[in-house]
Parts: C-alpha cells; structure tokens; sequence
C-alpha cells in the first residue's frame, strides 16, 4: 500500500505501470485518474488545492486500509496533489489490484468517494478575471457515500 | 489548545492557525466562546451545518468533548479527489 | 475511440498515459487491466487465447461505441491480446474518459462485463504437467450483463 | 456457406473452417444434418445449450434462418477479458 501526498507533478502512466508490475498476482487492476478541468463557468486560469497536513496521510491511510480489507485487495494505491495547478495538470490517482475484476472496480469507487468527501483537501478555482471561488461539496457526493 | 482553520473558514478568520486558552468543555461551548470574542468567529461560524470539526486530526461533530485533545480544526466540507 | 486486438504486447503504463493526456477536457479516467494469473488449480505454464478474427473487432467495436452514447464518455479505448502468454503478461486493458467519476466508472465496467461474455474471445489453460482446459464461462459473468 | 468452429468446438471438429452445402433453413436444422453426418459432430453438438451461434459474425441463436447467411460459427460461451 502506498499514499502519496504531495505538491509536485506525478507520471501517471508510470506509477499505473509500477503498481500493475508489482501487482502481477492480483489479475485485475483499475485505476482511476482525475485531471484539472475547466471550471463549471468561466475560463479557470488556476487551482489551488488546500489540504490539512497530518490528518490528510492519516485519513487517506484509513481509507485505504478499509478498501484492501473489505475487498481483499493484493494492493492499493493513493497519490493526491495540492498547492497550484491548472486544466489539464493531473490531481490524483487511486490504483487498487484484486484476484477479480469486481473487487477492484469496486475498492476504487470506495476509495473515491471516501477520498472525494472525508479527506481533507478544498479546492479553489481562479478564474482569468481574478474570482475566486471555493468549491462547494456536492451533496451526490455525500449521497454516494451511504451504498457502502 | 492549537485551533486550526482551512479554507474558506481561515479567509473569514484571517489565521490559520491560533492558541486559545479556554475552559469549554465540548465543541459547540468553544464555538460559543470564539463568536462571543470578536466580528469575524461570529462571520466564520455563522452556519454550523456548513462546517465539519476534527479533534486531534480525527473527523467529530459539535457535541463532543474537547477534554485531552490538543487540536481542534474547522473547515467547510472536504472537496478532494 | 481506439479498439485493438493484437497477439503482440503492449505497453499498459504508456497507453494510460498516452489516453489521460489526450482526454485532457474529461476530468476523470478509469483503466482496467488483466494479467494472466496461476491457474486456479496447479502450475499454469501458459494461456492461449484463441479468437474470431473480424467479428472479435466487430464485437468490441459495438460494446464500446454503446458504452460512449450510453454514459457520454469523451474517449474510449480497448485492448486485448489473443495467442501465447505466460503468467504475468498482461492480457488487455480498457479506457474511458468522461466528465464525471461515476460515468468513467460504470462505463468501464460495462465494457469489462460485455466484453467479457460477448466479444469472441476463448482461454486454454496450459498446465506444467502438459494437461490442457478450456476455461469454463462463469454463471456470475453472464449474471453481471442483467445489471445493465 | 462457410462454417467455423472455435475453442473445444473446433477440437472436436477437427477442422477451424469447412465449406458445406445444406438446404437447412435454420440453424438447428443445420446441426441436426451435420450430428447425422458424424459422429464428430454428434460429440460437438451434443448438448446445445453449451453452445453459441454466430451468423455473419454477429450473435444469433438456434432458431434463426440461414437465408442469406455466409458465414456460421459454432463455439463454447466465450471467457475474454
């Protein structure tokens, strides 16, 4: 298991490569991967992702113990950016690594919705004219919390 | 006891971190307190559903006791991911 | 939309990232891969994977331009192996690109479970001892299809 | 019109891919006028229900007219993935 969390840019394709090399038992792998995106309206010109260090590391690690637990994953894997970004900077990745297909999908979309509601990252969007706004929490995304 | 504030909870604040001597005895008291002291805790803490609240880096809620604990954090909820 | 099958090999962490970089307006990206796993029952020395040349790629095609209507997906990608492989290689890996997390999520998954069932595609377990088996369909693959 | 045979289909078989002349008008009918033919095909179609039927590479069952078809493939359910 491994929780990454850091302010420099990350090579998703070669920690995606890693973790299924070391997951070579497992059969199946899902990753998923969430990048930058321009805001709802207006032209983002930047992202600031604050976060809370200590208790970050310490909820993501709960997260994902959870996940290899309940799914009997071989392998999972965090990796969450903060400080400044802009569209189409990679954020974050989530890999987990499972006997079946199922499990995997399944102990990623956990993780997701664990990670996307009770980590404790916020995000702000600059827009070229100078607004900023803090994004608000989507209550689908709490919602999507009460299936597991 | 170090009191810590993110997002748009520190802007209103205009700290993100402080030490506060207090005798409140759970959450809601020291939020009481906090918005008794000055304009802008009244500001930031205005609508408490609004907020979530960690002690020691664990997730709580308002009603619970802040006997032992040395941090307390506030902030909107979290949008990671 | 990019649908291969091939017997060569292929570079997992490179056409993730090859796929992410080109989905840069989408927001979130999931992959699946398999890799051929020890057979269930004894030393696997190899996997042949035997296919319907023209109505396999037919086949995926179809599962994949129903997976980007159904859920929206800017991009889609599917890729599967067929002839020799031993364990660890990996045999196939799907992509999908889409605004939003739970959107590339079910897609994938949709993907995984046709292409699973529907697109020609069989495996022969070749055990050390020399013994061979087909790999039986499983009655939960066919079930996964009623979810959708 | 060709036939095709895939997996533990064509082991039995023999033979991936042979031309056959039928005035069958279904694709049960061409199975019951191969399993007389021989006793291969006998062992391969034994028990239809393990099996799948393709008619011009898309998936079709046992019920289904020839007319027109070209190309017919028999095969076990498939496992990719």
């Amino acid at each position: 298991m491994k929780i990454v969390v850091q302010d420099a840019s990350f090579d998703f394709g070669a920690e995606a490569q890693a973790f299924s090399d070391a997951a070579k038992g497992a059969g199946a792998v899902v990753t998923f991967s969430g990048v930058v995106r321009e805001a709802d309206t207006g032209a983002m010109a930047m992202m600031e992702i604050e976060h809370y260090p200590g208790m970050t590391e310490k909820a993501l690690e709960k997260i994902a113990t959870e996940a290899v637990a309940r799914w009997s994953l071989t392998d999972a894997l965090v990796i969450h950016r903060h400080g400044r970004l802009v569209p189409g900077d990679q954020i974050m990745m989530v890999a987990t690594a499972a006997r079946h297909r199922m499990a995997a999908f399944e102990a990623a979309e956990y993780l997701m919705d664990y990670l996307k509601s009770r980590a404790p990252f916020w995000k702000k969007e600059i827009l070229e004219d100078g607004r900023a706004k803090w994004v608000s929490a989507k209550d689908e995304d709490e919602e999507a919390l009460n299936r597991w | 006891m170090d009191v810590m504030y993110f997002a748009w909870v520190r802007e209103r604040i205009g700290v993100p971190k402080e030490k506060i001597e207090t005798s409140a005895s759970t959450v809601a008291d020291l939020v009481a307190e906090l918005k008794s002291r000055e304009e802008r805790y009244e500001a930031a803490f205005s609508d408490l559903s609004a907020l979530r609240v960690a002690l020691d880096q664990e997730l709580s809620d308002f009603d619970a006791p802040l006997e032992g604990v040395r941090e307390v954090a506030f902030f909107p909820p979290m949008t990671g991911g």
